[in-house]
């Protein structure tokens, strides 16, 4: 069975449709790389999956159960947790704390906060304020937060936008390792074709709303339309 | 989390010192209460009164009668030689607590009396009577008294110098039926209206006057408890219009509110006609009430139960030329005038045993007061009745007054009466059926 | 029926007479989002100032009016540029705007309390006498109040629409970015909108003190019977509150005739709850805050 | 790491010394020589201290701004003082259920209600509901005495003396503090700054807005409530005039005064203004004007509270972990509030 399984979603703002017919199914374990062009739909997709977004139509199940019209702590209480493109950290607290948020009200045990410190290395820097970090330190410590809560599937968005390129390899290494000794399933949302090609067990590219391909990362560059979007786009690949 | 556990040790370790503390034994601290000061320094008149909230206008007067009755006494020489000092406390909106901290306040100042115009909505009396000082109020409460008449030994310092709002109700059941009868008046049925906020001063006095008129075969037609500060009577008028009691009684001790409320009565019968009388307690005493309802309360009826009548009590008009040089203008009220009773009860009874600080000694003086003031005579009932001024046509009469051309005309009781009742302008001539 | 028509008409009244409270304090906020605390102590002080300049002074009714709404004017521009203005450059300017005019509040009824002393006063009526109706007789002041209540949001509602700093407010209700993208200078369209609620108030409390007359402290009871309705109505929205002032003025008279005057407030606070759970942003508040 | 040494530390740091030295100066004040009326304020002042904390934790501390507080205030009033009167219960038995009762009331009454609105829509509904007490208390007056009040509640002993009273007081006052340390350094604390901080992080992370906002609803209403009850039976009489906009004024000012968002700014604003309103009494309307003044001056100079100007004399009495040079609070002092800038979208 699918870890997360979406149907038919739709979402329309007005007159303004965002998603039109996104089907889709993510298994567990699994890295599964969502890309395409500015405005095509990456960010609500997220947004509707972890509950800020209430979808025009459509089904979402988590585990087999439906979590549409769920609110985003219930659904992270049911193990699913979204990061933010642009990260906003609990700014008056420190470090450890920001992780401690996760532990404590994502459900899980707190005991794991000094692990998940130690593991992705903020140990040195945990009783430091969130205000003025790096983004690299940022990105750890929203990472820290999200597995903190014992989430299953974690839905990035965009994490390594504004990274240096030895900074991306950092940050897929921690991703592989999180997949590998945690187990959680990862959506990620990428600009970057290569990158996402890279991580991804399976790959989606969304288009003014809809899929435009689904499958393994090695056939999307042969995919005729992902070629034109991001040709077309002016988008490089 | 071992930084929050911490915290939280402290003030556990605190709060345990507390309890051990409050535990072991009754502090030195504020034991003194009553007199300590045995050297002849100034006498101390402490009072508490409203200055601020909504019943600032009357604790003007209060305030000013007070100073002014220092200053006079100063002036000849003070009282057994001694100088007169005043310290006040002000008691806003005569909270409970406000009452009670200006309490603990004056006492502390060792006053060597309390003389006050009111001060409280009812708890004046167990909070003053903590000290052994003569206190004298004039908060017109049943409340006020009953304390004195429940512990006499504790509470008998306490004067209330004028009768209480419990006077009010059976007063206005005994007498509105005689007025009446003067009038040649024909109530449409035997019922009567009440019509009254809940404010203790009012309240006591409607049910005292329900249950005093049913006594005599009236029945209760309408009980209306409204909030101060009610804009439009309507409704309120609409219920009268339907029963046409025979007693139209109002108790509220705002005066915009009564205002307000004979304008609309005015507004609503003052053509069509009903078959009502209208009474109300005390508040047309407010000059503002006048001033706002103006020639629509005509044919209103009022009584207070401490009034100032040319035809009773001394001669006034001295003091009234002292006041008019010394603030600018006449009393707006009674307070100029029942304030200074007290006051001067207080130095008569002071002058009699010759001595200021033997409390017990004026305090007696004072129960055995028999005293001519401006509203009347004054004589207390004993401690165990509640030591308050009674009321009586030869004592402190109830003053009834009709508004008659916009102007308040004393009427009763005839030894003080200024005029004659007329039959308000809203009753119809002839009877119709 | 007739004293069911009696009560309507008492109902009218009375909401005409919240609906003039609410004015001022739901266009203010509506534009700037600053909640005026002192809402109530301003129309008070107009009050006031007419009191002394018809009744003390005894000039002509208008003179007085017109005579406060200019101090009301001079007032509401030292407030914004004196205090509001730099208070709403910090963080914390909806916490520092409501404490400011709770404070200003306070001295308001110290400053008449020194001023004109604690007795009662009423502005003089504007139309005396009264009409006989099949059901009663009401008096014209009450009929004015109705029509001024109507008239003022005729004219708020023109203003708005019609007048080139009226659209300039609603661009800014509707969106401050918005608003300064399009070029239109924020001070001068606050400070407008401060003249306009501070005018609007003063006028409403001139209009207040022929009916329900004036004590230094009743500004309070203005301002929180001006708070509720604004609520009700949707902060912001002006037909909302209107329609919120007269709905609780009707309710309130049928409470008094057929439960009792006592119940005024439970009513209204029932009326309210039921009202928010049903409508979040108010009757006809279209902005969700 | 978790020696006694690490633990006893911060026993030891600057301004928990002085706390402490603070708090054996309070408990021994009445030795010292503090007179009857000194005692009768400070008693009412750690009353008053406690409904301003809470309050301030509602407000402050969780952003819900709350204007109804003094309706709780008088619920745990009421409820223990009628359950003392007519039951013939002692004081000490109803003072718990008198809290208990606030608690739930409120929490159904108004917290359900309320936190489905935000900012100045919650302050709306919960003024309409504290003013909406007085005509209950009236229209029930068979048990609450209405508008005349009720007099005659038994006193927490017979024949209650001042001192006794005082440390009454003072002790209901540290256990309610050290509650509130509780819950400002526990879970609803860390779950309201992480709200205000970053409010979609928060929920993604799985905080419920509304379950922090009930609890902290419950809890600043159980000991409102229980403060309501002390005070109750402290003076021994209690009127619908505590539901008065007097004060409403004084207790909303004691926290916002003393510093919004800060532990001790509210205390130390009851006592500034708990004691200096009784002492400007004899200046009669003269209090008025200054309590308007210092509010005016402070929201202009000041916004920070009396914790600013604290903070900004020594460092070490404010909030060391969340203070500090924090961007957002004026000189480290004051937290942010949430009426403000919840509700305003566009600036």
């Amino acid at each position: 069975m699918s870890v997360l399984e979406v149907s038919d979603l739709a979402k329309r703002f007005g007159s303004l449709e965002a998603l039109r017919g996104v089907s889709f199914a993510v298994e567990e374990g699994e890295v599964f790389g969502i890309a395409g062009p500015n405005g095509a739909g990456k960010s609500v997709l997220f947004a509707c999956i972890a509950g800020f977004y209430r979808p025009s139509s459509g089904s979402i199940r988590l585990d087999g159960e439906e979590i549409v019209g769920l609110g985003p702590h219930q659904i992270c209480h049911r193990g699913l947790v979204r990061t933010f493109q642009t990260p906003a950290l609990f700014h008056s607290l420190s470090i450890r704390e920001n992780v401690l948020i996760g532990a404590r009200f994502g459900g899980a045990k707190e005991d794991r906060v000094e692990d998940i410190l130690r593991f992705l290395d903020l140990e040195r820097v945990a009783e430091r304020r969130a205000v003025n970090l790096d983004l690299f330190t940022t990105k750890r410590v929203v990472l820290a937060a999200a597995l903190a809560t014992g989430c299953r599937v974690l839905l990035l968005d965009e994490p390594m936008a504004g990274f240096s390129f030895g900074e991306v390899e950092r940050y897929l290494d921690l991703v592989a390792e999180i997949r590998r000794t945690c187990g959680v399933t990862i959506l990620i949302i990428e600009h970057l074709l290569d990158v996402l090609i890279g991580v991804s067990d399976r790959m989606m590219i969304l288009h003014h709303g809809q899929v435009l391909f689904s499958g393994p990362p090695d056939e999307v560059r042969r995919h005729q339309g992902v070629v034109d979007v991001y040709l077309g786009g002016g988008t490089g690949g | 989390m071992d930084v929050s556990r911490s915290r939280w040790a402290m003030p556990v370790a605190l709060m345990t010192i507390v309890l051990v503390a409050a535990a072991c034994r009754a502090p030195g601290g504020g034991e003194e209460g009553g007199a300590t000061g045995e050297e002849e320094g100034d006498i101390v008149v402490a009072s508490a009164m409203p200055l601020t909230g909504p019943y600032a206008s009357d604790g003007e007067e209060m305030l000013q009668a007070l100073e002014m009755a220092i200053d006079e006494y100063n002036a000849e020489g003070g009282l057994l030689g001694r100088k007169l000092t005043l310290v006040t406390c002000d008691v806003g909106a005569l909270e409970v607590d406000t009452i009670q901290a200006c309490a603990e306040r004056l006492l502390g100042e060792n006053p060597d009396a309390v003389i006050t115009g009111y001060d409280d909505s009812g708890v004046n009396t167990l909070a003053f009577g903590e000290g052994d000082m003569p206190y004298l109020h004039a908060v017109t409460m049943r409340a006020a008294i009953e304390p004195v008449m429940d512990d006499p030994e504790k509470y008998g310092n306490v004067f209330q110098y004028d009768p209480s709002d419990y006077d009010y109700g059976t007063n206005a059941a005994a007498v509105l039926p005689d007025v009446a009868e003067r009038l040649g008046f024909e109530p449409a049925n035997r019922t009567v209206a009440v019509i009254t906020t809940d404010y203790a001063y009012n309240a006591v006095g409607a049910d005292a006057f329900i249950e005093t008129i049913k006594q005599q075969g009236y029945d209760l037609a309408l009980k209306e408890v409204i909030p101060f500060g009610v804009q439009e009577f309507g409704p309120i008028l609409s219920k009268i219009e339907e029963a046409e009691p025979a007693f139209v009684t109002f108790w509220d001790l705002d005066p915009s509110d009564a205002a307000r409320f004979m304008q609309q009565w005015t507004r609503q019968f003052g053509d069509t006609g009903i078959r009502s009388l209208v009474y109300m307690q005390y508040t047309p005493n407010i000059p503002e009430f006048l001033e706002l309802a103006g020639e629509s309360a005509s044919g209103l009826l009022w009584a207070t139960v401490i009034g100032v009548s040319d035809k009773i009590g001394r001669d006034k008009t001295d003091y009234i030329r002292r006041w008019t040089e010394r603030y600018g203008h006449e009393p707006f009220s009674i307070h100029p005038f029942v304030v200074r009773d007290a006051f001067d009860i207080w130095a008569q009874a002071v002058q009699e045993v010759g001595c200021v600080e033997c409390y017990d000694k004026v305090v007696e003086a004072i129960r055995a007061t028999d005293y001519l003031g401006f509203a009347g005579r004054y004589r207390f009932t004993p401690p165990e009745e509640g030591q308050y001024a009674m009321p009586g046509d030869d004592l402190l009469p109830t003053i009834w007054s009709q508004v008659q051309d916009a102007q308040n005309v004393v009427v009763l009781p005839d030894v003080a009466a200024e005029g004659t009742l007329q039959m308000p302008p809203w009753v119809p001539q002839v009877p119709q059926e | 029926m007739d004293a069911f028509l009696n009560s309507l008409a008492s109902g009218l009244i009375v909401g005409s007479l919240y609906a003039i409270m609410a004015m001022g304090l739901t266009i203010l906020y509506g534009v700037s989002h600053v909640f005026n605390f002192a809402h109530g102590h301003v129309a008070v002080v107009a009050a006031y100032l007419v009191w002394f300049a018809a009744v003390r002074l005894g000039l002509a009714l208008p003179v007085g009016v017109a005579a406060a709404l200019l101090v009301m004017v001079v007032l509401a521009l030292a407030t914004y540029w004196g205090a509001i203005r730099g208070l709403l450059r910090r963080s914390e300017w909806g916490f520092g705007t409501l404490l400011f005019t709770l404070g200003l509040a306070i001295l308001a009824e110290y400053a008449l309390l020194e001023l004109f002393g604690p007795r009662v006063k009423s502005v003089p009526a504007v139309l005396p006498g009264s009409v006989r109706l099949w059901f009663g007789r009401l008096a014209l002041n009450d009929l004015f109040l109705i029509t001024a209540s109507v008239v003022l949001m005729v004219l708020v509602g023109a203003f708005l629409k019609r007048t080139l700093t009226g659209q300039a407010m609603r661009a800014v209700a509707q969106s401050l970015p918005g608003a300064q993208v399009v070029g239109i200078d924020i001070d001068r369209i606050y400070g407008a909108t401060f003249i306009f609620a501070f005018v609007m108030t003063g006028l409403s409390g001139v209009l207040l003190g022929t009916k329900t007359y004036m004590t230094p402290h009743i500004g309070w009871e203005w301002m929180i019977k001006g708070f509720v309705i604004v609520a009700f109505g949707g902060l912001g929205s002006v037909p909302g509150a209107i329609v919120a002032a007269f709905l609780l003025g009707v309710v309130e008279a049928l409470v008094t005739l057929y439960l009792g005057a006592i119940w005024i407030w439970p009513a209204w606070l029932v009326t309210f709850i039921v009202a928010l759970w049903l409508r979040p942003q108010g009757i006809l508040g279209g902005r969700s805050t | 790491m978790r020696g006694a040494g690490r633990r006893l530390m911060p026993l030891l740091r600057p301004r928990n010394l002085v706390l402490a030295s603070v708090g054996a100066l309070l408990v021994a004040w009445p030795y010292l020589g503090a007179d009857r009326f000194v005692l009768h304020v400070a008693a009412l002042t750690f009353v008053w201290a406690v409904v301003a904390s809470y309050w301030n934790l509602t407000n402050g501390f969780a952003g819900i701004t709350s204007l109804g507080n003094m309706g709780f205030f008088a619920i745990g009033a009421y409820t223990s003082a009628v359950l003392a009167k007519e039951l013939d219960l002692t004081p000490w038995a109803t003072m718990p259920v008198g809290a208990l009762a606030t608690m739930a009331l409120v929490t159904v009454l108004v917290g359900l209600p309320v936190l489905r609105l935000r900012g100045i829509y919650i302050a709306l509904l919960t003024l309409a509901f504290a003013d909406a007490l007085p005509s209950v208390i009236t229209i029930f007056r068979a048990w609450t005495g209405g508008g005349i009040g009720l007099l005659g509640i038994p006193e927490l002993l017979e024949d209650l003396e001042k001192w006794q009273a005082y440390y009454f007081a003072l002790a209901f006052f540290a256990v309610a503090q050290a509650a509130l340390v509780l819950v400002v350094r526990g879970a609803p604390g860390l779950a309201f700054v992480a709200l205000r901080d970053s409010e979609p992080f928060a929920q993604a992370l799985g905080v419920d807005r509304f379950k922090e906002g009930l609890r902290v609803f419950a809890i600043s209403a159980f000991f409102t409530g229980f403060a309501g009850a002390l005070y109750a039976h402290l003076l021994g009489q209690i009127s619908p005039a505590m539901l008065g906009i007097e004060q409403f004024l004084m207790v909303i000012s004691m926290w916002m005064l003393g510093g919004a968002g800060t532990l001790l700014g509210p205390v130390l604003g009851a006592a500034i203004i708990t004691f200096g309103n009784e002492y400007l009494r004899v200046a009669g309307s003269l209090r008025l004007g200054l309590l308007g003044l210092a509010i005016v001056i402070t929201v202009l100079f000041f916004p920070g509270g009396i914790m600013q100007l604290v903070g900004r004399a020594r460092g070490f009495l404010t909030r060391p972990r969340r203070g500090g040079s924090d961007p957002d609070t004026v000189d480290g002092a004051a937290l942010p509030v949430g009426s403000g800038s919840e509700t305003g979208e566009g600036r």
